[in-house]
């Protein structure tokens, strides 16, 4: 069996996928790791923890794809892709009839339009400044004290959802102050974040094609409110599932399988100077 | 702290006690002063110096905003009547300013922070021409006219970067608590710059800069460069130039003011109690009302 | 991606380009000192030739302001100029030519004169009309609206015409009062004459980017030319440059020889560029060895390689044509989408490149709508990248070369199945060729 | 905030708040009504600033003014059209557009402001197919012998268009009845505005705003009386005069401040003089000649006797000149600019301004507004800091 492996070097968490193939091409496994201080520890530490969880020797992998914005700094790496061809193969792979991939992560939101084969159509990102990302979802859980993944079943049970006119994720700080002083109850204001952010998306996706077929990847697809909202503003399902998280490592590791080719080079593993523990 | 702010007690009471609020975003502070002058006299009457030598600040007090105003607002009083050793019925008058001056129910005024930093300001430093208020979300620059008037101002609106925040959010990443990251950008020697405007997206830049074994201090001293390049942006927009008071949570961090010095090179004020003066502006507009008002002079 | 630098072409034509734009700022400093008259103009549809016919010089604040930001001098003067009270989101060619002049930066170095009249040829752009009119107030020199009327028909009308040859008349009047100098009409219909024949060149050499490789980049390398275009145009220097530089490239084109070893895309440019990073940009499709065949940018100053050119016979109504309807400024938002198509197809393009730029709204209000129109409607792969063409603060290196990776990746991998189309195999409709996706599912209106 | 104590007159009252209906009905529900009542008449909407509305009128037609959607349209398409930097009219005017909002209106009319709302005339097209819509060119150089001819022809144009589109012929004495009307209606709109300036403690500026847009979606002769009923009733209000500022508002010329921070405004200690909201309605100094040529007595009215605005360039008559004399001239303490966001016309203008009125000793304010914001903190706070430090001593 052929094994390569895609690493996703994210602002918040490090992604890492295994994939083999003989015949077809499946997901072995899979890991998280917080990126931390220390990109180039993580990215290795994520690979190896994929490994292992898939049962394969990291010197067995063939070929490694990085990508996220910390690809370049991946030294065990064979090539780089940009994340957004990455989420458009991931997201494929996981629903074959994705036509639109909505991924939103810790950083950047960003729309792809995908054709039949997995391929970038077009795509749009929003990456300048951190209002309507992930980053706003976490300031929110944290402003109110609550978990990061409570806040979206929380803000399911908003009955009255405040209005949020600020898109910056410092002043929310204030405008959720002030509708708690207000007496609002914490899932209204839950429910007015989720809602002003997928207004945001929504409106920055619609610069590409939305297609029927969309899938959302990316870390805040683990939210449920978020894609609950998300859902209602565009007025459709959308297709997600536990591995959408991982939909940029994934991706990567389809592309690795495929450049790898027949000059299949094994031993590819050089860990950095500082021996990763497990 | 100049010369009138003497806050030790004087013999006699005061003829008038006023008190600021200033509701911040994340602190609310209370200043008292009270008036040693004599009643009647009509403050519009007096020399700037001569109304400001009959003034003494008396106590202070700082506690979190939080999400109830009214009562930080409260706690906030209480405390400065203590620091003062004075009771709260014997305040004659409570100026608000801040972000939640209108959430306070037992102001006698309402007043814009803006109007109350630049009197404030301009009663410590009677011969500064400009003034600089770095908040945890805001920052204001204060061109200062005749009598602390405000001649112009601007600040940021949309957008949180270069302000305190960005600062806290710093400090959380690079693991150092926030009363000592101003002094350690002291230690510099090769600030590295941070090119993200955003106080949130920051955060990633600074890892990388971490990563790359930049030390703590050079990312601190990058960081606090861009905030005084914002802040300089603003300050010329006010008129020009000239001795600077620079208040708000952030003027208690060095490294922000040497940065400031730096960027500007113009003489920068910073006094004692920098988070304050937005309250004592507001009690010190409190005052000339009372000094104003029928009910005083009678 | 491996890194190929852009092999730029170098040669006599740059020789000479540098020589022409140097001489160009010394005559202007020469009319500092009582030389000719010199008379501000903008670059749009400009009407270069009338100045020909009084001996006068151009001055070009535009590209004053590009020297600066090619330069990277451009944010001191841009800072100065929003200490002045311009906003942050003031067109930054603007803030970059006043806050020099009030700062007396130039970007050569040498002395910029005061205009002897400060002509606002309205060709398309508003915000011409304020820089121009601030131009004026802060240098005090006389201020002159020739206002052309934008081209909201399909051709021209009669009346635009006579409008525009009657205000270039007044201005003739105008400019003998504060010359005093005679309009010398054989000298305008001699200038006509060599626009015509640079035009030509310059067309011929536009035509030269249609074959596969291109042996000329219709952006990066256009600019470079661009300058003498616009100074002189109507001069017989004009003439003999743009007839070498048609020599040299034809010659290059005939050995065969592209940008690059081996030509990868092909792409139409929407957009002035980023010149505060004009090479960090270039180096950035080079990465792909992607090439420019042709750009909406270089016809600012005026639309040649469709066919039109100055008439010598009918020197005013000409001016008034080439202003109303040959230059991209003053032809309508759609009429851009036309002119990008037969690129597309005429000039054999894999896709297009929209470069928005936070200045100018000319350029950049609606061109979402536009890579709506190229990908959904004709399915064309479209880049949208945002940065600024004068303001440094708005380039972001990583994320834009984040967007043009994956958009290279998408076309390699298209390539790669076979999906990736050229020229007017590019332009299929896309199902359904619905005009505009967004009125389809149009919502139910709340009655 | 603290409402102001004071009590309105019921019929002033009721009136205010049928326009204020009027105005917040994003569905044109008064076109509608409108068509209903005539059938197979058509509707024409215009962009902001100016546009001849007499020959809209003339045709049989309803001049439609628009003015953005306020708060109450989220943008969910034009967004991704028009993007970053842009001020909200031409966004929200397309979301309108592609929405079916402005499904009653059967043409519209544009003309090059800027080069935001110029280019969004033709994306509006490609958009928004199956209605007629114009461009029109109206001259920028006021001074050549060959404007007024221009412009006439330009009217023309138009005039053979709605022809076209309305299937009748435009009478030149229907034009000079339009313009009569209208005329009539500029000329309760200055009274209206001179009794404003004239009792500012009395007359609510929110008030007359109010009064003011709802002309936009009516019928001139309806606006006409609601206006004449205003002017009788609005200055009934019981109002003691307060400590105030007396300002004079500019740069509000095209997309619109929410009604919200007019009053805010209001409520921080402004009277308000003189502002330039809904500036097309009041278009002309004085009345259009109704003898002779009309197409004439429009033209040259447009060229030699129009407002100042910064989208209209007259280099005979400087703006920041005219600024500082009409602030003068009403006895005005101070400036406030309250302009769009991303509205570049007025932010150039502003340079000038400020700088005029620096020389003159004049205070000013500069205020950034959305139509589309609803929440004011920050506006709030620069507004009564002004206001006190006018008025602390
Ligand atoms: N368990 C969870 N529940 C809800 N949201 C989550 C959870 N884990 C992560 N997220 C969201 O995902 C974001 C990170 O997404 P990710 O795609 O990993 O971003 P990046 O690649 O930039 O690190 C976080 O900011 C957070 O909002
Ligand atoms: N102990 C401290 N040492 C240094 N800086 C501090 C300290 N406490 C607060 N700050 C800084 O001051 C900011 C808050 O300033 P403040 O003027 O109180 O703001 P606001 O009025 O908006 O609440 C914080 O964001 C932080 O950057
Ligand atoms: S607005 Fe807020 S989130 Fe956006 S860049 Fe500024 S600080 Fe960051
Ligand atoms: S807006 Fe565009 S065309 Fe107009 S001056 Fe600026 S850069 Fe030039
Ligand atoms: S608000 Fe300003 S920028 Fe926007 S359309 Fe109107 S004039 Fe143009």
């Amino acid at each position: 069996m052929r094994v390569a492996a895609g690493v996703d070097v994210g602002s918040t968490q490090t992604k890492a996928v295994i994939v083999g193939e003989d015949g077809g091409v499946r997901m072995l496994g899979r890991a998280l790791v917080d990126t931390g201080a220390n990109v180039q520890r993580a990215a290795e530490n994520g690979f190896l923890e994929a490994c292992r969880e898939s049962g394969v020797e990291p010197e067995s992998v063939g070929f490694v794809v990085g990508t996220g914005y910390g690809r370049y700094k991946i030294t065990f790496g064979n090539t780089q892709m940009t994340e957004i061809s990455c989420h458009a193969r991931g997201a494929h792979f996981l629903f074959p009839s994705t036509r639109t991939v909505i991924d939103m992560g810790g950083q950047d939101s960003k729309a792809i339009s995908v054709g039949e084969h997995g391929e970038v159509l077009d795509f749009v990102m929003n990456d300048k400044c951190a209002a309507g990302t992930g980053r706003f979802l976490a300031n929110a859980a944290e402003v109110l004290g609550i978990g990061l993944d409570e806040i979206g079943p929380l803000s399911l049970r908003a009955r009255h959802p405040v209005k949020i006119t600020t898109v910056c994720t410092v002043f929310v700080e204030s405008d959720i102050l002030s509708y708690l002083a207000q007496g609002k109850k914490p899932e209204d204001v839950l429910g007015g974040v989720h809602l002003a952010i997928a207004r945001r998306t929504v409106s920055l996706a619609r610069r590409v094609p939305i297609d029927p077929g969309i899938t959302m990847t990316g870390g805040v697809s683990r939210n449920t409110g978020m894609v609950k909202a998300l859902e209602e503003v565009l007025g459709t399902k959308l297709q997600v599932n536990s591995d959408a998280h991982f939909a940029g490592a994934l991706g990567a590791a389809l592309f690795a399988i495929e450049k790898m080719g027949e000059s299949f080079e094994s031993g590819i593993w050089r860990p950095s100077n500082a021996t990763p523990r497990g | 702290m100049p010369h009138h702010v003497a806050e030790t007690e004087r013999s006699q009471a005061p003829a008038a006690l006023v008190a600021g609020v200033d509701v911040g975003s994340s602190h609310t502070k209370a200043v008292l002063v009270g008036w040693f002058g004599e009643p009647g006299v009509a403050a519009g009457l007096l020399a700037p110096e001569d109304f400001s030598a009959r003034v003494c600040i008396l106590g202070r007090g700082t506690v979190r905003t939080g999400v109830e105003m009214e009562k930080a607002a409260r706690t906030a009083l209480e405390q400065a009547c203590e620091a003062a050793g004075l009771a709260r019925r014997a305040i004659d008058y409570i100026a608000a300013t801040g972000l939640g001056r209108y959430s306070i129910g037992f102001r006698d005024i309402q007043i814009t922070e803006i109007t109350s930093d630049a009197r404030g300001a301009f009663f410590l430093f009677p011969h500064s021409v400009a003034v600089m208020d770095i908040g945890s979300q805001s920052t204001r620059a204060i061109g200062l006219g005749d009598a602390g008037r405000v001649r112009q101002f601007k600040t940021n609106d949309k957008c949180a970067a270069g302000s305190g925040s960005f600062i806290v959010r710093a400090a959380r990443y690079l693991q150092v608590d926030l009363e000592s990251v101003g002094d350690l950008a002291l230690e510099a020697n090769h600030p590295h710059p941070i090119s993200s405007i955003c106080a949130v997206l920051a955060e990633s830049e600074i890892i990388n800069h971490v990563s790359a074994g930049v030390s703590v201090p050079n990312i601190l001293a990058g960081i606090y460069d861009s905030l005084a390049d914002r802040s300089a942006l603003l300050l010329k927009r006010v008129g020009p130039a000239g001795e600077l008071v620079f208040i708000g949570g952030v003027a208690r961090q060095q490294g922000a003011v040497r940065a400031l010095e730096r960027r500007l090179k113009i003489p920068i004020r910073v006094p004692e109690y920098c988070e304050h003066v937005g309250a004592l502006g507001a009690a010190l507009l409190g005052l000339k009302r009372v000094l104003a008002t029928a009910r005083f002079a009678a | 991606m491996g890194e190929t630098q852009a092999s730029e072409y170098r040669s006599d034509i740059h020789r000479q380009q540098r020589d022409l734009m140097l001489r160009w700022y010394q005559r202007l400093e020469e009319s500092a000192h009582g030389g000719p008259p010199a008379v501000s103009l903008m670059i749009s549809g400009n009407c270069v030739e009338l100045l020909e016919a009084f001996g006068a010089v151009p001055l070009y604040p535009e590209v004053n302001a590009l020297q600066l930001a090619i330069r990277h001098q451009s944010l001191d003067p841009i800072l100065a100029a929003e200490e002045m009270g311009y906003a942050a989101d003031n067109c930054a060619y603007v803030k970059a030519d006043i806050g020099a002049m009030i700062k007396g930066i130039t970007p050569a170095g040498t002395e910029l004169p005061v205009p002897k009249l400060v002509l606002c040829n309205f060709v398309g752009c508003n915000t011409y009309v304020k820089w121009f009119e601030h131009a004026a107030e802060f240098q005090n020199a006389p201020l002159a609206m020739l206002d052309v009327p934008f081209l909201r028909t399909a051709e021209p009308r009669a009346e635009d015409v006579a409008y525009i040859v009657c205000q270039l008349k007044e201005i003739v009047k105008q400019l003998e009062e504060l010359t005093g100098r005679r309009f010398d009409y054989d000298r305008f219909r001699e200038a006509m004459r060599c626009s015509a024949r640079v035009e030509e060149a310059w067309s011929r050499i536009k035509h030269l980017a249609r074959r596969t490789p291109t042996p000329f980049d219709a952006y990066f390398d256009a600019i470079t030319l661009m300058g003498p275009l616009y100074v002189y145009r109507g001069s017989p220097e004009g003439v003999a440059f743009f007839e070498l530089a048609l020599r040299e490239l034809e010659e290059k084109a005939a050995r065969g020889e592209g940008i690059y070893d081996q030509e990868r895309f092909r792409v139409v440019m929407e957009g002035p560029p980023p010149y505060p990073f004009f090479r960090t940009f270039r180096d950035m499709f080079a990465a792909w060895k992607a090439t420019a065949v042709a750009s909406t940018y270089s016809t600012v100053g005026g639309l040649w390689e469709f066919g039109f050119r100055h008439d010598p016979d009918h020197p005013f109504e000409s001016l008034a044509m080439h202003m109303l309807a040959h230059n991209v400024t003053n032809r309508n938002y759609l009429q851009r989408y036309d002119q990008i198509r037969r690129y597309i197809e005429e000039w054999d393009a894999d896709g297009v490149v929209i470069h928005f730029v936070k200045s100018c709204r000319l350029f950049s209000a609606g061109q979402g709508d536009m890579r709506g129109y190229f990908t959904q409607q004709l399915g064309v792969p479209t880049l949208y990248v945002e940065s600024d063409l004068e303001d440094p603060r708005y380039f972001s290196e990583a994320q834009i070369k984040n967007r043009m990776d994956a958009f290279f990746e998408a076309l390699e991998h298209a390539r790669s199945t076979g999906t990736l189309h050229r020229g007017a195999a590019a332009i299929r409709h896309a199902p359904g060729g619905e005009i505009a996706p967004a009125a389809a599912d149009r919502l139910k209106i709340l009655q | 905030m603290s409402s102001l104590n004071e009590t309105m007159p019921a019929a002033a009252e009721a009136l205010i708040e049928r326009c204020r209906e009027i105005v917040d009905d994003l569905s044109l529900g008064e076109v509608r009504r409108w068509k209903q009542e005539h059938p197979g008449a058509r509707a024409i909407g215009y962009f902001p600033v100016y546009a001849p509305v007499e020959l809209v009128h003339a045709a049989g037609m309803l001049p439609v003014g628009l003015n953005g959607a306020g708060d109450r349209l989220d943008l969910q398409y034009a967004d991704a059209r028009f993007g970053s930097f842009i001020c909200s009219i031409v966004k929200t005017t397309l979301e309108m557009g592609l929405t079916g909002h402005l499904d009653p209106l059967d043409g519209m009319l544009f003309s090059g402001i800027c080069d935001s709302a110029r280019n969004l005339a033709f994306v509006f097209e490609r958009n928004v197919p199956a209605k007629y819509v114009e461009f029109l060119h109206l001259p920028q150089n006021p001074a050549s012998a060959a404007s007024t001819e221009f412009l006439k022809g330009e009217y023309r144009r138009l005039a053979d268009a709605l022809e076209r589109l309305g299937g009748r012929k435009i009478e030149e004495d229907a034009l000079r009845a339009s313009i009569a009307v209208y005329n009539e209606n500029r000329r309760l709109l200055r009274d209206l505005y001179g009794l404003r300036a004239a009792n500012p403690h009395q007359v609510r500026t929110s008030d007359i705003y109010l009064l003011q847009r709802a002309g936009n979606f009516l019928p001139v002769e309806t606006h006409n009386e609601l206006l004449r009923e205003g002017l009788g009733s609005l200055a009934d209000r019981e109002a003691k005069p307060r400590d105030s500022v007396r300002i004079v508002i500019e740069g509000a010329f095209c997309e619109q401040p929410p009604l919200d921070l007019i009053r805010l405004v209001e409520d921080a200690g402004c009277y308000v003089l003189d502002d330039d909201f809904l500036l097309g309605l009041r278009w002309f100094t004085g009345d259009v000649p109704t003898g002779g040529d009309p197409l004439e007595a429009l033209a040259s009215c447009y060229l030699n006797h129009s407002v100042y605005s910064s989208v209209r360039h007259d280099f005979r008559n400087r703006r920041h000149k005219l600024l500082v004399e009409k602030t003068r001239r009403l006895g005005a303490q101070a400036v406030l600019f309250l302009i769009a966001k991303f509205c570049e016309p007025a932010y150039f203008d502003y340079v000038l301004f400020k700088r005029e009125l620096e020389a003159a000793a004049i205070p000013h304010l500069l205020l950034e507004f959305e139509e589309k914001a609803f929440t004011f903190d920050r506006l709030r706070t620069e507004v009564e800091t002004f206001v006190e430090s006018l008025l602390f001593d």
